[in-house]
């Protein structure tokens, strides 16, 4: 009965989305003056990035981003919180699959390789697809490796919790230097550069850094967490 | 790539939309808790699809200026539904931590997954 | 400082000291409570004018104070009674606790009724109004005494009342754009049909609740009998008066353009009569002393609300002067009743007998206050009777004389129930020990018992002023004539003639008083109330009548029918429908948070289909 | 002006990220520093806010690109005012769980007063931003703190509760998605103001589906009826103080939401009718459900669902006087309602089901939470001389002036319904014997004062009304100025 | 990715419903290339192929692996073969 009900719900629903986004024309742009176009203009002449959804991503919207990381922090602390237990010690991890040493020799091999695109990926943002968020993820996944890989791997959890912390503290100070310096908030303050160079693009790339290590440490700290969350 | 696309139109669109239907379903009908979880983000994957989708124009090339010369091309998708569409991923993948998270709070504390079991407060 | 906001505040910071000088001495709380009454009842009397007004303005609101000669009168019920029952009230609630919070509501529930007298804005008559319910309200819990039931009931009636009054008063400032009294009164007249209709219900929703109006006074006697007793006699004497008083304001003048005899004003004279006599046969019924005086105040409002009703000069006279005499007698019975509670702990007539030799000056009091109640000459009820009856036959309403005919005399029966079951009988063991109440309490009975004596001798002293204030809201002018208009006051003439006849009655009372207080001195044979007993036939229970125990059997079989048709079944019956509702509502929030998720869907689809229709 | 709107993101934020390491040196400071913060963000926002009424708004630009590139901040008025009595609130919900936490480890003691400050932060952000999609970002900041805040204490049923809030989350933050994207696809903006000056030529379809995925995204946050199932498990499930911040700050950043979009961003008329309706039917089965609970802060919690459809009805009305006696209902629900969760979850303290019987006779061993209780039902049902009054007022007559009289009647017959259950608790707290298994618990001195100071408010806003009401006036008239707030934005210059 | 959806949603066995969806944003992730999102596509890789599926397998490892109990045993019972 409620199976019914909910499918022929879902099928009234389905039918309201498609009634509205099928008159969305595919491939054709809807809008006339929409911010678009001045962001594609405005991030090679005015801030000399190339990637304009990381000159989107830092600059345009760099308060959302702000927020993004504000919340993988607090998904990272709400975690935290939520699996608390009175036990401080971690001392046996849940054992997704026994790895062999084939395995483990791989993954030692494999992961200063991630670590290091990671790195590039975050680094090179501003100028090829990838940025903060990719590269962070990416080394996130390096730790994920090494800690499925080895069950007495550990990563320091004050380490990754300075890292985040300065990694934050050093976004919200780049703020507000901008404010400082510029007028506003997140304000590019310093010289913008040639486009194509490394160091171009003012604070884009040092930010898009530091949010690179912020949510690769805060990715690694979850992901951690839930590891040793052992109970059965 | 371009003629596949051509019939294809419809498909995103559509194949967005049956992905947000299938999440709903998952969410709204499935017992287990996990299950409900991976309904909701099977919604999210879906919202990020049709996010993209419209943001897509025909021929576009990413919004990435590349080359020698950085010459500013005519064609690009919109980046505005990436940028948004960035945010919302890693938004998405916070809340199924915690969800997640939850899930094992209330397996510790009921012992089941059901959520028809879950019920101590209500009325 | 304006002197009216003087008065009011030391109302409330008297209300706030006394509660707190409770907390280090008792005395100082004492002192500072009948002081938080006194003195602001003597600045008012000596240092306010009436018809003078101040204008302020609180949150926007336009608000005037001041006292109309017409409230005038009330505010003499309100002041009088409050500062005579506070000395009372001193001795009564000696050696009980929470003392402190019976003080802080007595006095703001005084402050509270003077200032809805002192408003002439619906804002702060409002305001004032409901700070009298809630500080009334917790007099009524007081006790602790099925406060669930009881204070409940009550606060949810007054809350009906109020928020209909509330509904009417912001209906009027859409319509009018202003608060002010006289401006409702202004624009009344050009108001659409249903407008004329709609305002004066709900007004008269509202100040019928306050006055125990037939379908609205469930709340009455178990909110009149649970309060403790140094309260009731203003809660009934004065509060319930608060009702009269915005119904004569609001009814009469708003409805002045409706002529005597219109159906309206015929409904609400049925419903005093009807409240009158049933308000009697129910108080005929009871067991308990204070259920009984609640009932009978009940009745007793009936009169005044038929003769506000009436509309005309002479029943309105009536009305006020009931009023005023109600608040003399109803005062000093619940005094009474309170004294005799105090000493014997118990106030139903089945326990206690014979304390005329125990407790005279209260028998006294009462008696005086019994013989005003019933309305036999010289006191004053008999009176304000006479007019009513007078108004009432004057304007053709032959039925509803019969109705307050009838009520009046079967009033007698618990007025007879009340005498005899606590004062007159064989003295039974049990209240040997029982003495005469603290002077403190005596005393304000025998000056409000007194006062009954007094109004029936110089009915003029009270007239004058009711008449004045009646022209302030557009009575024609008796101008003095008052006598004329009433055939007793006509024929008796005036003061000269009664006052001897008054004087000579009175002091036949008092003898006879005095002869059945030493006479009883002497020994008797012990016989307990309810031995009747005789040649060795035992009587069966049913047929025990004796005078404090079903002795109105045989006449409350004959009314049964009426009597079962408690109202208060209905809104039991009504409550527990609603309850049922509720409960069914709230079965909406099962606790599976997967049905709240389809309740999302349900939502959005529900919307979706009817966009059109919602938002198009 | 003494600083700028940014700082009340850009400093809890800082705090937020400081925290953890302070805390690896000086375990107290994860206890001071939120409190500081707070502490400075409340100057900070009267400062503003004196100079907002004097100056005008205050619009706020980010990085550098003016609106409707980049995101704006915009401190009004409206805004302002909300900002500052949410930041009070969470000022006193910090000092309330200053002490309240002392038997609780130092790691969760770290995140609850890190989440807690993010949940004023999210809810202030959603209040201040001018930027659809930001304010996404911002509700989703809150809902995460929500979630964990919610589930804090692990031996009661809270992770249920906050389960249930996390599955209606995640459907509000989709809806909301959906909404922003259509609105996008049709006008390629996110800036509200650049969205409500270009909303006429929107094609109608897409306008209203957008305001209904708008309207149940938010609605959600907001408690609005049906979509309000977690609402009472939340509210008793979590600790007092979080409860006392749910009703008065995170719902009072729903409606915010709610009433941007209709009032300002959309220029659909039904929308307000529809506010009028949807805020009745939560008023109704709120407080019929709210009579019904036998447990303390369940009722609480539907009495606030109620107190939010009512504050709904008064937005619908749509006038000027709506508006302000809808801010009116919205701060004094704020402060009476914080009370009422801070007094009645001193009550049931020690009672392990916290039912209402519990309560019964405390007014002798707890005299002055049980006073503090009292006062705050009596001044929720709207009883003179106390801040509830005022508003009531001011709504009936704002919904007079409308015309809305049958409306007037049904919202005052469900105030009796609510007298009663009130009623019934103050009955039980000073009227009753009290139950043998229940052992009083004194407030700590911080919870005492965070409740003193609101009772006191209770109280003065109950006597002198005019201390708020000139701020209200021009907050509504703020709301009401759709044009202004376009132009405002829209002619900043960096 | 839409029948990897249905197979999510509609399979006893949470363990495979999880790969499932792993695979779902694998697919996704390319259906961004396509549609010329490469930033997305390097995001919804990483978190949704490898973090998201790593914790949803992780939750089923501290709780339980099918929707009900009946289904367990029969698991059990293959593996005992």
């Amino acid at each position: 009965m409620k199976k019914v009900i909910v499918l022929l719900l879902l099928a009234a629903f389905g039918y309201y989305l498609a009634a509205t986004f099928f008159y969305i024309d595919f491939g054709i742009s809807h809008f006339t003056n929409g911010v678009r176009d001045y962001y594609l203009a405005h991030t090679v002449n005015g801030l000399s990035v190339a990637n304009t959804v990381t000159s989107i991503v830092v600059s345009f919207r760099g308060f959302d981003t702000l927020g993004e990381v504000t919340v993988l922090f607090l998904a990272a602390s709400a975690l935290g919180s939520i699996l608390y237990k009175r036990r401080h010690k971690y001392e046996e991890r849940v054992v997704l699959f026994p790895s062999s040493r084939i395995v483990q020799a791989g993954s030692k091999l494999l992961f200063p390789a991630i670590i290091l695109l990671g790195v590039y990926v975050f680094i090179h943002g501003h100028l090829s697809p990838g940025g903060g968020f990719q590269g962070g993820t990416i080394i996130a996944t390096g730790f994920l490796l090494m800690l499925l890989a080895y069950q007495d791997y550990h990563v320091s959890h004050n380490i990754l919790s300075i890292v985040e912390s300065m990694a934050g503290i050093l976004f919200v100070t780049f703020g507000l230097l901008g404010f400082i310096g510029g007028g506003t908030f997140l304000e590019n303050f310093l010289p913008v550069g040639e486009l194509g160079d490394l160091f171009s693009g003012g604070v884009v790339p040092i930010i898009y850094i530091l949010v690179g290590f912020k949510v690769g440490a805060e990715l690694t700290g979850v992901i951690y967490t839930v590891l040793n969350e052992k109970d059965i | 790539m371009d003629n596949s696309l051509q019939y294809l139109e419809i498909g995103f669109y559509g194949s967005a939309i049956i992905l947000i239907l299938v999440g709903l379903y998952g969410a709204l009908m499935k017992k287990s808790l996990i299950k409900i979880v991976i309904g909701l983000s099977i919604i999210d994957a879906g919202l990020h699809l049709l996010m993209i989708s419209i943001g897509y124009i025909k021929n576009g090339t990413a919004p990435i200026f590349s080359g020698e010369d950085f010459v500013v091309a005519g064609n690009m998708v919109d980046p505005v539904v990436q940028a948004l569409v960035l945010t919302a991923i890693v938004i998405g993948f916070g809340v199924t931590a915690v969800a997640l998270s939850l899930v094992i709070r209330l397996y510790r504390h009921h012992g089941t997954l059901k959520i028809d079991e879950i019920k101590n407060l209500k009325w | 400082m304006e002197m009216i906001h003087l008065i009011l505040i030391i109302f409330l910071g008297g209300a706030v000291l006394t509660y707190f000088a409770g907390k280090v001495n008792d005395i100082l709380r004492d002192a500072l409570f009948i002081l938080s009454i006194l003195v602001p009842a003597i600045l008012f009397f000596t240092n306010v004018n009436p018809e003078s007004y101040i204008d302020l303005s609180i949150a926007g609101f336009n608000m005037k104070w001041g006292i109309t000669h017409f409230g005038w009168i009330f505010s003499l019920i309100v002041l009088g009674l409050g500062v005579i029952v506070s000395f009372y009230a001193v001795s009564f609630m000696k050696g009980r606790d929470k003392v402190g919070s019976f003080y802080f509501n007595f006095i703001l529930s005084i402050g509270a009724m003077l200032g809805i007298l002192l408003s002439q804005d619906f804002v702060s008559f409002f305001i004032f109004w409901e700070i009298m319910t809630w500080s009334s309200y917790l007099m009524v819990v007081y006790n602790g005494n099925q406060v669930q039931k009881i204070g409940i009931k009550y606060f949810v009636f007054s809350a009906v009342g109020a928020y209909a009054m509330l509904m009417a008063i912001v209906i009027t400032h859409s319509i009018t754009g202003s608060f002010l009294i006289t401006d409702l009164i202004a624009v009344f007249p050009q108001l659409s049909n249903q407008m004329h209709i709609l305002i004066p219900i709900l007004f008269l929703i509202g100040f019928g609740v306050k006055s125990a109006m037939m379908p609205l006074h469930v709340w009455a006697p178990g909110a009149y009998s649970n309060t403790p007793m140094a309260y009731t006699s203003v809660f009934s004497g004065a509060l319930s008066k608060m009702g009269v008083y915005g119904m004569v304001l609001i009814m009469i003048t708003l409805i002045s353009h409706i002529p005597e005899g219109h159906w309206f004003r015929e409904v609400i004279a049925w419903m005093g009569a009807f409240t009158a006599v049933l308000g009697t046969l129910w108080a005929v019924a009871q067991d308990d002393a204070k259920k009984l005086l609640a009932y009978s105040s009940v009745a007793q409002l009936g009169y005044i609300i038929t003769g506000v009703a009436i509309g005309t000069e002479l029943a309105m006279l009536s009305a006020l002067f009931l009023s005023i005499l109600h608040a003399l007698f109803k005062g000093t019975l619940f005094m009474a009743v309170g004294a005799i509670e105090k000493q014997t702990g118990t106030s139903n007539f089945t326990e206690v007998s014979g304390l005329i030799r125990k407790m005279p000056w209260t028998f006294l009091a009462s008696l005086m206050a019994i013989i005003a109640l019933a309305g036999i000459p010289p006191l004053g009820g008999f009176v304000g009777k006479w007019m009513l009856y007078e108004s009432l036959i004057n304007s053709n309403h032959y039925i509803l004389v019969i109705m307050i005919f009838f009520s009046s005399t079967a009033a007698f029966l618990y007025c007879y129930k009340f005498l005899f079951g606590f004062f007159l009988g064989q003295e039974e063991k049990e209240w040997a020990h029982v003495k005469e109440a603290p002077a403190l309490m005596v005393v304000p009975m025998i000056i409000l018992a007194a006062g009954t004596f007094i109004l029936g001798a110089y009915p003029g002293l009270i007239l004058s002023p009711i008449d004045a204030g009646m022209q302030a809201i557009g009575f024609e002018a008796t101008q003095g004539h008052y006598w004329e208009m009433s055939v007793i006051l006509n024929q008796w003439g005036d003061q000269v003639v009664l006052q001897p006849i008054v004087y000579a009655i009175f002091a036949i009372f008092l003898f006879f008083f005095l002869f059945l207080f030493f006479k009883s001195r002497k020994n008797t044979r012990y016989v307990t109330t309810k031995d009747i007993s005789s040649s060795g036939e035992v009587p069966l229970e049913h047929e025990n009548l004796t005078f404090s125990q079903n002795f109105f059997q045989p006449f409350l079989r004959a009314v049964e029918p009426v009597m079962r048709r408690q109202i208060d079944k209905y809104y039991n019956e009504f409550g527990r429908g609603l309850e049922a509702i509720f409960d069914f509502g709230r079965r909406i929030y099962t606790g599976n948070g997967q049905t709240y998720a389809i309740y999302v869907i349900i939502f959005v689809i529900i919307l979706l289909f009817f966009k059109n229709n919602l938002f198009g | 002006m003494v600083g700028s709107p940014v700082l009340f993101i850009a400093i809890p934020l800082l705090a937020a990220f400081i925290i953890p390491l302070l805390g690896m040196i000086w375990k107290e400071s994860v206890r001071i520093l939120p409190g500081l913060v707070l502490v400075y963000l409340l100057t900070l926002s009267i400062n503003l806010l004196g100079y907002v009424l004097d100056n005008g708004p205050i619009i706020e630009i980010i990085a550098g690109w003016t609106p409707p590139w980049g995101i704006n901040l915009v401190f009004s008025a409206f805004s302002g005012f909300l900002v500052t009595l949410m930041l009070f609130l969470g000022l006193l919900v910090w000092i309330y769980s200053y002490r309240f936490k002392r038997n609780v480890d130092f790691e969760p003691a770290k995140k609850y007063f890190i989440l807690l400050m993010m949940l004023i932060t999210g809810s202030v952000g959603i209040v201040l931003t001018g930027d659809i999609f930001n304010q996404f970002v911002f509700i989703e900041i809150v809902g995460i703190s929500a979630y964990a805040l919610t589930a804090f204490y692990t031996g009661r049923d809270s992770a249920e509760a906050s389960f249930k809030y996390l599955i209606m989350g995640s459907l509000s933050a989709g809806f909301l998605l959906l909404a922003i994207v259509i609105l996008y696809s049709q006008l390629g903006t996110l800036n509200m103001a650049d969205i409500a000056r270009n909303i006429h030529t929107v094609k109608p379809v897409y306008k209203i589906t957008a305001l209904i995925f708008f309207i149940v995204g938010l609605g959600i946050e907001a408690e609005m009826f049906p979509l309000n199932g977690w609402a009472p498990d939340v509210y008793s499930q979590a600790p007092g103080p979080v409860g006392a911040a749910f009703a008065g700050i995170v719902v009072k950043s729903g409606v915010y939401a709610i009433i941007r979009i209709v009032y300002t961003i959309f220029d659909i008329e039904g929308a307000f009718d529809f506010l009028v309706i949807i805020g009745l039917i939560t008023l109704l089965f709120a407080e019929t459900a709210a009579i019904k609970q036998i447990r303390m802060k369940r009722m609480l919690a539907y009495s606030s669902i109620g107190q939010m459809g009512l504050v709904l009805v008064a937005f619908g009305i749509g006038t000027e006087a709506g508006v302000f006696a809808a801010l009116f209902l919205m701060f004094n629900h704020a402060i009476i309602k914080s009370l009422l969760f801070y007094a009645g979850s001193y009550l049931v303290f020690n009672s392990k089901e916290k039912y209402i019987n519990d309560v019964s006779g405390l007014g002798k061993s707890m005299p002055i939470t049980s006073f503090l209780f009292a006062l705050g039902a009596f001044a929720i049902v709207g009883l003179p001389p106390f801040a509830g009054f005022w508003s009531k007022l001011y709504f009936l007559i704002a919904a007079a002036d409308s015309g809305m009289i049958m409306i007037i009647a049904l919202i005052l017959i469900v105030s009796i319904v609510e007298i009663v259950y009130y009623f019934r608790v103050v009955n039980k707290i000073y009227f009753s014997k009290k139950e043998a298994h229940v052992v009083p618990q004194r407030p700590t001195f911080n919870a005492l004062f965070s409740m003193i100071v609101l009772g006191l408010i209770v109280i003065i806003i109950g006597f002198f009304p005019d201390l708020i009401t000139g701020i209200l006036h021009d907050a509504s008239r703020d709301l009401m100025d759709k044009t202004d707030y376009i132009n405002n934005v829209l002619s900043i210059t960096h | 990715m839409i029948g990897a959806a249905i197979y999510a949603i509609l399979s006893k066995d949470i363990l495979y419903a999880v790969i499932a969806t792993g695979v779902i944003s694998l697919i996704l992730s390319g259906l961004f290339y396509l549609l010329q999102a490469p930033d997305v596509a390097l995001t919804e890789a990483a978190i949704g192929v490898a973090l998201t599926t790593i914790i949803f397998i992780i939750t089923i490892r501290n709780t339980v692996r099918f929707e009900d109990e009946h289904d367990k045993k029969e698991h059990i019972k293959t593996i005992e073969k």
